[in-house]
């Protein structure tokens, strides 16, 4: 699919935010979804070679929001794309958090986990759930979007690692203390933190999802190198990252087999 | 779709000489939400072996300079499997069908044919370039007697399928291996497979395949290729396929010149699902505008003089 | 400099490890009007033979995706000019001279090493690896035998220097000529040589290079540097100097993980004479932020373990 | 060297020019040399990877200027850098043509090849030569700059293979219809151009420099990837065209031996 940059928005010496317009795209798209993007400005060049996984963070009319990180390559090369420009990417791809109604709900995010929890968020809400939302970063350039994610949530709390932004910890210690308040658990961010929101929240006996990276060839199925090992019953069965995935239930994730 | 594109390879008619590569277009069906994979010459599915593997550990794959390393591990649900619950979806698209396959032993390699032989598929490739399969500590794509043997004896138990051999690009003369597949009764050979490269993380001082070492693909080795299937054209008589590196209209051509009669599209189906297509489109345009009725009037047609 | 960056290779102390690879720094003198070469830690000239050659005829060079192809021929002045006329204004930079030499026959590889041995360089890098040099009819460096016996009769003329043996790429296991060159006497390997590569022009349908086939080197190759170095860390006890794509100061952090212990710079000199000097001024940052008193702490100590 | 963009202006489909602001180079430029420059927009990646070789077209001030033709990936790329940016390039590289002065000259450009050829003819008109420039190229798209180089030519005599702009024809005939008026001639264009041109020179028994094009890896004397065939006495011996040229003496070159 192709479509028009409306704004490619640095948000601070990390971060950025892309918002791009396509119809069909947005007519697609479901929460907890992701894209491969190109990133190259040239498509006759070769490096780098393959398209970038990101998280679709919004849905705004006839337009999606990215929220993205600057890590390498690929993610710099994406910062510099300018508005008005198109830019190729593949239709919404892979499964979806399982929606709730009317629930309490405690999302976590942690960094640019935040990407594919702030839709979910604004979906929880419109569908008459309590949002709390845990947000942690390393420091307080790992927390962007405050103002945006105050008005889809009911509670946000933001950690840091060094204090420089709300609570100083980790973002997993004031949910524990809630903990009592939650139906649901929803999650996205480093696996060490995966890991440790689902053991908590199997502790409870509270359903939690979590949205899962994994590094990726082809997004579609095709390539098998995205592989998540997960049980059902007494197996251990493969599910593809990029189509069973990127949302699975972190109850049934073998954390030990899940790459750091 | 014109004329100009159609592809007579061992006696199979494919409707144009793009075919996707093996492992990087899955069973086929991944891509149909994406594509119109009936446009395709042909797909060449994933490995299948006797039974159902599970592959490597992850990680698996990584980007390097214009190419990427993957040890996927020959992961595939298995020949049974395959049959039932992946052919039927994809025979309902028109395009021909290769099937890909290994075997552990020499036994495996000729059961997993001898099924395949009565299956609904058009054309066997058989794999003898993965590194860490080996028939008494001795690899099949690596050792020339070996590489001999199971063609020969693979070809003996197949009555209704061609056999194409896929031949590994890590060996110090590919004539000799390509020259085996010929005596063996191969119908054609298919090739390049992957190059073993590695790379590794500096921060984590781990191999960034969880394999240690990873099968090289994409533009990046292009040039090994055309020159392997230069090498291998100007040895054998039978049909080649060419892989690796291919993610234009142009290199098709390339590959065409220097002896291929038919191409695989591997990694740039990642790139973009729309590459082969695109290529389809590029090369009949260019045979048009070149006044050629066919590709294969470019067959080998390199020009080495000075 | 620190002496972080000190390093002792075959007994022989270069201020860095970053040596300039044979064929990309000429005879040195050309770069130094462009970056200041007594920074670097050594020079690999380009490849010298008992007689002046005058190599191949043009095109010799072309571009690849994220790499190039050459085949110059092994052009050069021949040991006695290269003695008189370009090592005494190079002899005044302070850096290490390495003399790449080269041989069409072992009588040849034998003479050329026993001039060396007496002038005034430090160190001799034996290319085994020239496709189209043969002794009758064998190539050395594709030639577990051939290999043996070139570095046991070259070693066994030295007196002074140390002889380095750069490996060929172009080999099903490149493991068996690692050991051949410690078996024969070698005092380090250097890998690798160019990947043997084509390309061809679709408008002329000409081969890129006049040669028909050329070596292909660049940062598309570096995966297979990476892990020949690691199987040549992984069979000998001698040092290594690795060789490929290298264009970076991650990449020597690379190439050290998995047991370079030295490393030359090619093509990359191409793309910016100044990249060199740069991985020197970044190695140096990184050996200090992490607290590394030299880069031979890191040297074969990439971590296996899943 | 770094210098920076002033202009990157197209003149038409084809042609661009480019103008960069670097007191340092234009101190040691000299006429009848070139640069070799990066045409990638990153340094992070390695497609294309080689820098590629221009002809240094002017020096006005502290700046000089390139004319380049889109071709390939390299001058693709070139063509979109941004007026301000700061792009890298080589000392000025290779010999210079042969300064004459107060003398007849022809120079005859044949496409591209006009880009060293309008420096040279700027020099030969300020040291008092008359300046007569034959100026081929395919179409009328292959002829620019017309109005500059008016000003500092003496007569510019344009052909085009098919007619759309000047004589139809090729560039050599209207020049032999006036080869008795010249002393000494310079040309840059096509190989086989430049062989027709020599080889009329020669006949003539004028003084003829050629400026020629070969793939270059370094453009240092280093990889020995340059090489033109040239005659000394009875010899032929080996030029690189990166040092011991790009120009030139037209009756010494080896002409079979060049590539097409
Ligand atoms: C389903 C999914 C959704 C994602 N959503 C987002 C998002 O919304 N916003 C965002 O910023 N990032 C997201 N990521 C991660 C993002 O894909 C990577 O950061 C990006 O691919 C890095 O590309 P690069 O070229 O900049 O870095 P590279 O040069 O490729 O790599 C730089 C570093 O990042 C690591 N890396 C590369 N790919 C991944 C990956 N897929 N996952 C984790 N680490 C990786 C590398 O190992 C390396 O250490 C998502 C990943 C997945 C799989
Ligand atoms: C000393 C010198 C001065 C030059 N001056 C100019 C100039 O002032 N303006 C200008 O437009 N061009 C000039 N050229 C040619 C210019 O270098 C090439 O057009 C350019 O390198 C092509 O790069 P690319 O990436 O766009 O094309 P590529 O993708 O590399 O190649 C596209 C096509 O151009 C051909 N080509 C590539 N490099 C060269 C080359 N060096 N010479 C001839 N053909 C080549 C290729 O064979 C191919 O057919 C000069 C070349 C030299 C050696
Ligand atoms: C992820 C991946 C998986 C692959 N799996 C197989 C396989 O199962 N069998 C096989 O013969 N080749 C396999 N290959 C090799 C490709 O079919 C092809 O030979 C190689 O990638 C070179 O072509 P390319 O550069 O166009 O990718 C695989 C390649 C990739 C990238
Ligand atoms: C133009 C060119 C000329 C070369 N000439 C020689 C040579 O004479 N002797 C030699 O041992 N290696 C030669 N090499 C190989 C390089 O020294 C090096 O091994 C190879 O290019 C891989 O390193 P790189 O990827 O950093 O370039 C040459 C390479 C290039 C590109
Ligand atoms: S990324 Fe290819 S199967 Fe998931
Ligand atoms: S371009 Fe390297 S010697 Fe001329």
């Amino acid at each position: 699919m192709l479509g028009k940059i409306i704004r490619n928005q640095k948000l601070n010496d990390k971060y950025y935010l892309l918002e791009i317009k396509c119809e069909e795209f947005v007519r697609e798209a479901k929460v907890g979804q992701f894209i491969m993007i190109n990133t190259r400005h040239h498509d006759y060049t070769s490096d780098p070679l393959l398209r970038r996984p990101l998280g679709i963070a919004n849905i705004d009319g006839d337009k999606f929001t990215l929220v993205y990180m600057v890590v390498g390559k690929g993610t710099r090369l994406l910062s510099e794309w300018q508005k008005g420009s198109d830019i190729s990417f593949s239709a919404p791809l892979g499964n979806t958090f399982t929606p709730v109604k009317e629930q309490r709900t405690a999302l976590l995010a942690g960094g640019i986990g935040i990407a594919p929890i702030f839709w979910l968020a604004k979906t929880l809400k419109e569908a008459g759930c309590i949002v709390d939302l845990y947000y942690g970063g390393r420091t307080a350039d790992d927390v962007v979007l405050i103002e945006e994610l105050k008005e889809i949530t009911d509670h946000l709390i933001v950690t840091t690692n060094d204090g420089s932004a709300g609570i100083k910890g980790m973002v997993t210690e004031p949910f524990i203390d809630n903990i009592e308040s939650y139906d649901t658990v929803y999650a996205c961010g480093p696996k060490p933190m995966l890991r440790a929101v689902s053991e908590i929240a199997v502790k409870n006996e509270l359903p939690v999802e979590v949205s899962l990276d994994e590094r990726m060839a082809c997004g579609l199925g095709a390539c098998l190198g995205c592989i998540i090992y997960v049980k059902e019953g007494d197996e251990v069965v493969q599910k593809r990252c990029c189509v069973e995935g990127p949302v699975f239930d972190g109850s049934k994730v073998v954390w030990d087999t899940v790459c750091k | 779709m014109s004329d100009r594109l159609k592809t007579t390879f061992c006696g199979i008619e494919f409707k144009n000489p793009i075919i996707t590569a093996s492992g990087t277009f899955g069973y086929g069906l991944e891509y149909a939400r994406h594509i119109d994979i009936s446009r395709l010459g042909g797909i060449s599915v994933k490995g299948i072996s006797l039974h159902e593997v599970p592959g490597n550990p992850m990680p698996r794959i990584m980007e390097t300079t214009s190419g990427m390393l993957n040890a996927i591990g020959l992961q595939n649900v298995g020949v049974d499997r395959f049959l039932k619950e992946k052919l039927p979806a994809l025979r309902k698209h028109d395009t021909k069908i290769i099937v890909n396959f290994w075997g552990k032993t020499l036994e495996e390699y000729i059961e997993v044919a001898k099924i395949l032989d009565d299956a609904d598929v058009d054309m066997l490739e058989m794999n003898i370039s993965c590194p860490n399969i080996k028939e008494g500590g001795i690899a099949f794509g690596t050792d020339p007697d070996m590489t001999l043997r199971v063609t020969s004896e693979v070809k003996n138990v197949l009555k209704n399928k061609p056999l194409m051999v896929k031949l590994s690009p890590n060996v110090t003369n590919i004539r000799v291996f390509a020259k085996a597949c010929e005596e063996g009764g191969a119908d054609a050979i298919s090739a390049i497979n992957t190059l073993l490269g590695m790379a590794i993380n500096i921060h984590t001082k781990k191999p960034y395949i969880s394999n240690v070492t990873g099968g090289l693909s994409g533009p990046a080795i292009k040039p090994v290729a055309v020159r392997m299937v230069h090498e291998t054209f100007n040895t054998v008589k039978i049909p080649i396929m060419g892989i690796g590196g291919i993610s234009t209209w142009e290199d098709i051509v390339e590959f065409s010149l220097v002896g291929a009669s038919a191409m695989q599209v591997g990694t740039a189906n990642f790139v973009d699902p729309q590459i082969p297509l695109d290529i389809i489109d590029g090369l009949d345009n260019y045979l048009a505008n070149n006044k050629l009725s066919n590709l294969s009037d470019l067959t080998g047609t390199v020009d080495l003089n000075k």
